[in-house]
């Protein structure tokens, strides 16, 4: 596996889908050695931007080979001023990209039933998931989920691709009205699912990994921190993450995630220094 | 030493020899990264090869394993960013053991930067480190000090001055030590005089300026460890004055320029102002190929205004405007480089 | 005092009581420009009716006419820029029967800075303002002092309570005197206290950053002045650190914060942080409007969290989170403001 | 006269001339109290831009009524990295503009014989100057230079307006090689001009009024000194101008020009504190 490279992509296409813009980029650097869970750092802003640090996006589909060969797609929910200013851009902009990066979803090496679940833009990492799985014969099933219809992201693609999705909203919008970890359970159950993959914002993670550890199975969950170089060399984006060896490491959600075990991340204890973290003891 | 980076001629550009010296530690060029900002050079040589550097200035390492301080750790600020990392590493031992051995063997020039908690623990890193190859010892004074109820050692002369003569007779004499300084102090002059007595070989400068962020949806200090340091284009014009004053006060000693460093002109307005050598930090994360960009933009500017080498431009924006005048004239005169 | 800027209700908002105070001036609402960056109001008043701001801050007036520093006088910097003014201005004689005379009839509150050379040149301005109605007298001495080779009186405890205890002797009681603080000192919770024991009213903060910059075409310092002040959004994490920490020095002093203020969220930040009321600066070169589009904005701001006043907001991220919790359960049950 | 004002154009035109491009924007507020010598102050660089100050363009075209009504024209040159911005923008697009700002070419009572010199870009202003001229029943000439043929401006329109042009390039690439004060002392004799008028520059104004002087007429200048604010509130943009007095003062040129008598500039001063200017003493 090649590393992350830096490359001006053309937007090819933008696209409104619910509250989202779809871009679409001509990025074959960033194509050729993705791998689902993986994301993109876009410099926002211009040259002359007061913005310094780049907007990280989980890659949704990458076309490495065929037709719109090189291309890359990402997903983008209107937030502050760098995505603002991204939802301001039209296809023939130039983008500075920074990609694949991160760690890719860690895959079963035989086909295993699997529940895949998406919060709002939380879904886009997990359809080039999905793909895979299929392909390599795995049995699965989709839940998404949003606040509300027009948040909700990758229903119709899922559809095309598993034949069938659960949905929900908070507000009964659309689907059923309830959380994500409503349906889990029983599709867990249902499918005899072996794991749980899931992407969506941090309380939604954390339930889905209880709900998992609950079934007895793993969940991996890619978590979204605040990132300043999203290259590994910062070290802002750390959470509380429990290894092997039973001790607790800050670790890069950059470089050492974005992908993690949900029952190894402490969630209780981000946003705070656990006195037995390692080298707590040493500040 | 690569002599692509050396000296290279552009089209209808001089040639320009980029070598230059921090004490006696000679790097091919004066382009390095910034502590903190480039981890062990490890995850950049993912760009570029980090030994076509000036050299990696490696994240402050202590003695022992760091975990640092809780999330929230950055905030984006006009032009700048805010961070309270509070020195998350490995401790001494690890470092040696793989970042100093990684960037060894990928034959990168290492600038070691250590902190410590006390004149002791900064004794303990420089004699730990004695035995192993490294180019120059970068001092982080701007930590703080727990003998002095957590003052940072470079605001106070005398405890900056403490640590780098400690320091200097702890750590090996063939290697320079560079006192890092901070610039939250009212008179950078002073810290300045005051580690040049103490012994140390060279100055590295600015640190971060202790900046606040609110979060307007928490209403609380955006930051897990309430205040961060400023860095990014935006805190360069101070630096730049820090530079300027220090060379004025210490004007035989020479200086390791860093403070927003996005582009070859910027560095180039480091070196007019005394700096011998810069480092690149923040503009890594907008750029992770920044310092060979830098590098190369540097290159051709100085080609640009006729300059033959770095070590020419060293402090010129200090000389008379007949000296300067002078020197370009002789410049035109002679063969070229 | 403006009905519309005390307290006025958007859709769906709550009225927010705008009024702020001072020590004993006591203003309609917490926006005033900033001294050097609105001259006297006259021109602003071409864009806006200053009687809807909280004040006018007077450019720094001195005894004398004074010239100024030669030019270049500002140089751009990434978000902010760098000035080297030199305390251009007519002299307080001038001042006092133009600009004051202006301010006046146009129904303005009125800050005025002053500014002296020595001790002396302070406590004769004061005098020369008794008889006159002002509202606020901002003692800015981040000026340097020539009894004192030219060190900045703010940047020594000493010389700035000195300075301070004259001028509040001097000045006619009823009117209170702020104290504007440089961030160019290495512990300004120091200098606060140190004010604050002179008798100081309140304290305004902060002045500009010393910065330079080279300027590439001539490879000098691109300022007549050779350093200038930094100025502008790129300062302002600096500034609300120093809020927050006078805040922490001086809990019972009202503070007139400053720097980098582009938006009404970056007024609420300062006010949370401590500040009573803020000042306006080169926000107004970039939008000449800029004061009253951010007292619009500051007082949405307050409304969409649930405040019903500014001095309830003043300070509020010092507090804890439950006390924070608490004070938001009791808004709701509440009957609204 | 009302007072200047703060609106949002949309540029409604952009056209090459030469190396510049020139900008026709709808502005009817600035459009309304324009009078030739006037500057519009422009913000670059968008909202999250690192860049602050405005940049100033003299006026050029000015529509307050008829056809195009209430369109302001100037003409950028590519300089830095706010004329760089201001040159990437297109019709369609918006402008945060300030003006119009500072004190006009003062005309002259009755009808006379002027000469009218301009500079690169610094023609633009004159034209309009020269059309307030000629409807007055001056006579006027016009002689326009640059360093090169596309660095001139102006040529055809002042062809067009007045019937000829005497125009100077360094390089001789159009027009006489030279400068512009090669031409203009001739043009004096011939015209019997009273006034000279000017824009471009500092050393050409300089070398313009020294002419005007050596033939007993005032020379009226327009300068460009680098402002911040370009309203009279930072007082950045100060020269060191004489006054009847005799006193000099430092006067800014945003407000007090950025039109001033060329012999009342201390040319060899600008950039200096002299020691008599008023209040040097009290420095
Ligand atoms: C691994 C990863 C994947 C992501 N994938 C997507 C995606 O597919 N689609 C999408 O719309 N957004 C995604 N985000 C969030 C995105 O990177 C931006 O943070 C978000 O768009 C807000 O940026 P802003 O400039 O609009 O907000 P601002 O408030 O201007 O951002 C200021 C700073 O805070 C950071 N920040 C703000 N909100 C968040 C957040 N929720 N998470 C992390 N950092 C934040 C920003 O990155 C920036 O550095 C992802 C983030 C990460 C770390
Ligand atoms: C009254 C007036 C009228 C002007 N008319 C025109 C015009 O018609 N056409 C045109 O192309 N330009 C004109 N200029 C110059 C213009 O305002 C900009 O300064 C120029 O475009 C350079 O800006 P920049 O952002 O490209 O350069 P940068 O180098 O990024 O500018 C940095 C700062 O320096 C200032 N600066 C740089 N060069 C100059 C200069 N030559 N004069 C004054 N300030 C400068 C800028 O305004 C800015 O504040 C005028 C300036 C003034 C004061
Ligand atoms: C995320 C981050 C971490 C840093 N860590 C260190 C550090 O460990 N030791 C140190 O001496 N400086 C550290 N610095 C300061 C930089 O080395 C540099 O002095 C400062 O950021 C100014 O340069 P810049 O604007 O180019 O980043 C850090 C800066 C940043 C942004
Ligand atoms: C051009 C200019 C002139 C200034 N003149 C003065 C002055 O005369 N007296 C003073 O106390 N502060 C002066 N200041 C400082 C401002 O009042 C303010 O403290 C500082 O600029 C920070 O605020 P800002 O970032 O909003 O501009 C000046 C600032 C600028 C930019
Ligand atoms: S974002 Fe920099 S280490 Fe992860
Ligand atoms: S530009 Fe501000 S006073 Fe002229």
């Amino acid at each position: 596996m090649s590393g992350p490279v830096q490359e001006q992509g053309e937007i090819f296409d933008v696209t409104k889908v619910g509250d989202y813009l779809q871009f679409t980029v001509v990025a074959p650097g960033v194509a050729q050695s993705y791998r689902p869970g993986q994301f993109v750092a876009v410099a926002v802003g211009g040259p002359d931007s007061s913005m310094l640090l780049r907007r990280s996006f989980a890659l949704y589909g990458v076309k490495p080979g065929g037709e719109y060969a090189g291309t890359i797609q990402f997903v983008v929910a209107a937030k502050g001023r760098g995505s603002q200013w991204l939802l301001a851009q039209r296809a023939g902009a130039r983008l500075d990209l920074v990609g694949p990066l991160g760690v890719p979803f860690p895959l079963p090496r035989e086909s295993v039933p699997a529940v895949l679940v998406g919060g709002g833009y939380g879904t886009a990492p997990l359809l080039p998931l999905a793909e895979h799985l299929i392909a390599a014969g795995s049995e699965i099933e989709l839940i998404v989920g949003a606040s509300t219809a027009s948040r909700l992201f990758g229903e119709l693609a899922a559809k095309r691709l598993i034949g069938s999705v659960t949905v929900t909203t908070d507000d009964g919008s659309a689907g059923q009205r309830g959380w994500v970890t409503d349906p889990l359970p029983s599709a867990i159950e249902r499918l005899g699912a072996e794991i749980v993959y899931a992407c969506g914002p941090m309380g939604m993670l954390r339930a889905v990994g209880e709900v998992a550890a609950a079934h007895a199975i793993p969940a991996q969950v890619a978590v979204e921190e605040s990132m300043a170089c999203g290259i590994g060399v910062c070290m802002t984006c750390v959470l509380p993450v429990r290894g092997e060896d039973g001790l607790t490491r800050f670790l890069r959600s950059c470089v050492d995630g974005p992908i993690f075990d949900a029952s190894r991340i402490r969630w209780a204890d981000v946003g705070t220094l656990p006195a037995d973290v390692l080298g707590a003891d040493g500040m | 030493m690569t002599a692509a980076t050396e000296s290279s001629t552009g089209p209808g550009e001089q040639a320009v020899d980029m070598r230059t010296s921090l004490a006696s530690f000679q790097l091919p060029n004066p382009v390095l990264t910034a502590s903190g900002c480039a981890a062990a050079g490890r995850e950049l040589g993912q760009f570029f090869d980090v030994a076509e550097l000036g050299g990696v200035v490696t994240k402050s390492i202590m003695l022992k394993p760091r975990s640092g301080r809780p999330t929230p750790r950055m905030a984006e600020t006009p032009s700048g960013m805010l961070n309270s990392i509070g020195l998350q590493g490995p401790g001494i031992d690890s470092f040696i053991a793989n970042d100093l051995a990684w960037l060894k063997q990928a034959g990168a020039r290492s600038v070691v930067s250590i902190a410590g908690h006390n004149t002791e623990e900064f004794v303990n890193l420089a004699k730990r480190l004695y035995n192993h190859p490294i180019d120059l010892l970068e001092v982080n004074i701007s930590c703080p000090n727990v003998e002095s109820r957590g003052q940072v050692f470079a605001c106070d002369p005398t405890a900056s001055a403490r640590v780098i003569s400690a320091v200097r007779r702890a750590a090996n004499p063939n290697v320079p030590i560079f006192a890092k300084l901070s610039p939250d102090v009212t008179d950078i002059g002073l810290i300045a005089r005051s580690v040049a007595d103490a012994g140390a070989d060279g100055i590295s400068l600015i640190n971060t300026l202790l900046g606040l962020v609110i979060d307007l949806d928490t209403m609380r200090p955006a930051l897990g460890g309430v205040t961060g340091g400023l860095s990014g284009p935006a805190i360069r014009p101070v630096a730049i004055r820090c530079v300027w004053q220090v060379h004025q006060a210490v004007p035989h000693l020479p200086l390791l320029g860093m403070g927003g460093i996005k582009t070859g002109a910027d560095a180039l307005q480091f070196i007019l102002a005394g700096a011998s050598a810069v480092s690149v930090g923040t503009a890594i994360f907008n750029d992770p190929h920044a310092p060979v960009r830098i590098l190369a933009e540097l290159q051709a500017e100085l080609a640009a205004r006729g300059f033959a080498s770095v070590t020419e431009a060293v402090g010129f924006a200090h000389r008379a405007v007949a000296e300067q005048e002078e020197f370009f004239a002789s410049r035109k005169l002679g063969v070229g480089a």
